[in-house]
């Protein structure tokens, strides 16, 4: 019986290595794996690359990992955030490195990774700042530049409901990078709301097939957390 | 009189027809939304995958699962979907979107925009989505104040700050006036904030403004 | 009030123009839109370009469509089929261009074009008779093949249901090729078997945001040749 | 006695281990789903964005939307999914297909496939998403006779084909023999069908067998 759901955060975090590339899903909070964030800070993994939107607000999640000086880089769209000290004072010391990605090409470049295409072409960014050190080109009179696939080791992800296949489906707009994330690592893992049976998930509802995944662990935030369901 | 934010966003959702798929960025842009009467079908789209937002939630009502690209709650609207980010930036850089509406460091007549960096060392700059919609948004306007505050033109021959976008813009909303950029051309007027005198605008631009 | 049914086939496909090239989603009869492909036969426009998966079956359908000489090139990755006697003679007789791709190729092209991508490298095909007369490229120490976006002006697809704004819901395997399409085509035009009100559709089941879609025609196939949903 | 055709598909079934991600070609490849135990799962994916296939319909409760590859009518396993064709071959592509399984005409010492035209000048040769298969998956098995019709090797030094892919068969089940191929070395005699001998196995081959 496939049954990839674990019993703890630290198993879900478990052989996380030193110097490993990690995607970290999310959009603002929503589909942010806030738990797993936590579980990284206590697995203690090192000289981490991360990857995910934002660089972290105050100093909880990323921001903590950062601030216990867990990350070495961060690739992301928009390291500013309404409290982004603890990135801004690593930044600024020289002891965090940035690779600032525009959020669309960041988007396709974990795609490709995932999709087994090592490199593409956009007009994103051409001719700008963002596009130094990278080949551009022109297809049909129209300037390009070429991207890279993204690859990591680990991806973190947030679901709202998850199968032990570990198929998830994402609520509202919890979806965002998760789905790409779960496809570009070599270990996927999950923290899901809810545990549902195996054939209960709707098959056009799952925005992650189970393939992808290789750990799940249950968050349950309690329903006081909840708001009415509109997903 | 020049316009207030609030009427600058009033302008430019007047222009705004029924059926265009538009992106809205953070800050002026959002208001963009509140004035666009609900009778005309607007499809608004945020990066983060919502397709067809609604108005701002009833207090109590909110859904913590739903927001937008400046990470405010949200609504949806009758026939909303969502896509994942790589599809939300396909529909974005694809050229689907009929309108991207962004805020502005500065405008130049060849229609380049620079909004995101005010230095080539800026610390953490932080550019979002700002990019693949200045490269892939069908028609791109900006709404901003015409000068800084401290009243250097920010509608110029040629950007000084780092670029978003070469000749992506097609017309700015400001305070004062609304101008299409027109290539090969410039910065054409199309409309004056009421009360508001060609050669006042023009004195608070750092390019010729032509008239049509 | 944005409304994008149509009330007959033909006003449908008016207006498709001798040269276009034509997308036609569908794997097997699953997700075909066989009435538009009618449709376009009795439209009459000709030298057409395809772009469709299997090159047609039979006498009727796009078998029909080349019968009637309104085909000038079949871009596809499986021209076999059951019964593939009309392709097959004009082949032969050197009256229709074949350009063979791979099936992902042929899919990841389309959706190139759709996400505004105007190329990307793909280790498919690579060191084949496919790959003649393609830029390749390594990418560490791996040989991929330069492949560009396939764009068109029109894209037939089917759905099962659709609503106003032109957003479809697929069907069991009845999404295949037809999101993708949808996305790449200047003019997208979807049958779809019910019409649903504004909202009826659930926002994560809509599988092509009517965004891609300029027309909705209603084709209802009646009830008896329906089985048990399970979609 | 050389194994049937079931009996090779059974033989190929045996090897596969719960929990893979499987894509079976059309034609004998298909008929392994039918020997892998249903205590064990087994994950069958199919091109056209099925994940999770079931048992084949039984009669009457058919569902003709949906169907696999090869176009025959399927039933959907517990835990399936649906992704479109470029989602699909992304998952192919990708190198997230643990396992595909087809057929051959020709498969060389080194690991180059032959299994979709016969010359460089095939009427309308059809190639499907055998080629996607071959470059993406992590592992690739083939499955076919030993020999043509008309006795000759199929298993070769070298492709004389138009090649499916380079460098990319893992393994041959054929009607005589179960072989590796090792990088380096060629093709490994892993198991032979009952009462067949290696010799005759050798004989029937175009390359050098080795034992381990």
């Amino acid at each position: 019986m496939i049954n990839k759901i674990v019993q703890s955060v630290a198993d879900a975090l478990a052989g996380v290595k030193d110097g490993s590339t990690v995607l970290i899903g999310g959009f603002g909070s929503v589909g942010q794996p806030d738990v797993l964030i936590e579980g990284l800070i206590e697995q203690g993994a090192k000289d981490l690359t991360i990857v995910l939107n934002n660089a972290g607000s105050g100093r909880i999640g990323v921001a903590k990992l950062m601030d216990q000086g867990q990350v070495r880089k961060i690739v992301c769209s928009f390291p500013r955030s309404k409290d982004p000290v603890v990135f801004e004072t690593l930044y600024r010391e020289g002891k965090i490195e940035l690779e600032l990605v525009p959020q669309g090409t960041l988007a396709e470049r974990i795609r490709a990774a995932g999709a087994g295409i090592p490199a593409f072409y956009t007009a994103t960014a051409a001719g700008t700042l963002l596009a130094r050190g990278k080949e551009s080109r022109e297809f049909d009179g129209k300037t390009y530049v070429m991207e890279r696939a993204l690859k990591a080791d680990v991806a973190l992800v947030e679901a709202w409901e998850a199968d032990r296949w570990g198929n998830l489906v994402y609520r509202g707009s919890g979806g965002n990078f998760n789905p790409i994330m779960a496809m570009a690592a070599e270990l996927t893992i999950a923290q899901a709301q809810h545990i549902r049976e195996l054939g209960e998930l709707h098959p056009h509802m799952i925005g992650t097939p189970g393939v992808y995944v290789n750990r799940v662990v249950q968050v349950d935030r309690g329903g006081d957390w909840l708001k009415p369901e509109q997903n | 009189m020049p316009f207030n934010r609030d009427q600058m966003a009033a302008r430019l959702a007047d222009d705004v027809p029924e059926g265009w798929c538009v992106n809205l960025g953070i800050g002026m842009p959002t208001m963009v939304a509140n004035h666009v009467p609900p009778t005309r079908e607007v499809i608004f789209q945020s990066e983060n995958g919502v397709i067809g937002m609604g108005p701002a939630p009833k207090e109590g009502q909110e859904d913590p699962w739903l927001i937008n690209a400046g990470k405010q709650l949200i609504t949806l609207a009758k026939g909303a979907s969502f896509v994942g980010h790589a599809d939300s930036f396909a529909m974005i850089r694809g050229g689907h979107i009929d309108l991207c509406v962004l805020g502005g460091f500065e405008v130049a007549e060849n229609g380049d925009l620079a909004n995101w960096a005010t230095s080539e060392n800026d610390t953490a700059p932080a550019v979002g989505g700002a990019m693949d919609l200045a490269a892939g948004a069908k028609r791109l306007w900006v709404i901003m104040e015409h000068t800084t505050k401290d009243g250097r033109p920010k509608i110029v021959e040629r950007c000084g700050y780092p670029l978003t976008g070469l000749a992506c813009v097609n017309r700015v909303y400001t305070n004062l006036a609304v101008l299409d950029v027109v290539e090969g051309k410039g910065f054409v007027v199309r409309d004056l904030a009421p009360g508001v005198t060609l050669e006042e605008v023009q004195a608070k631009t750092g390019a010729t403004l032509h008239t049509q």
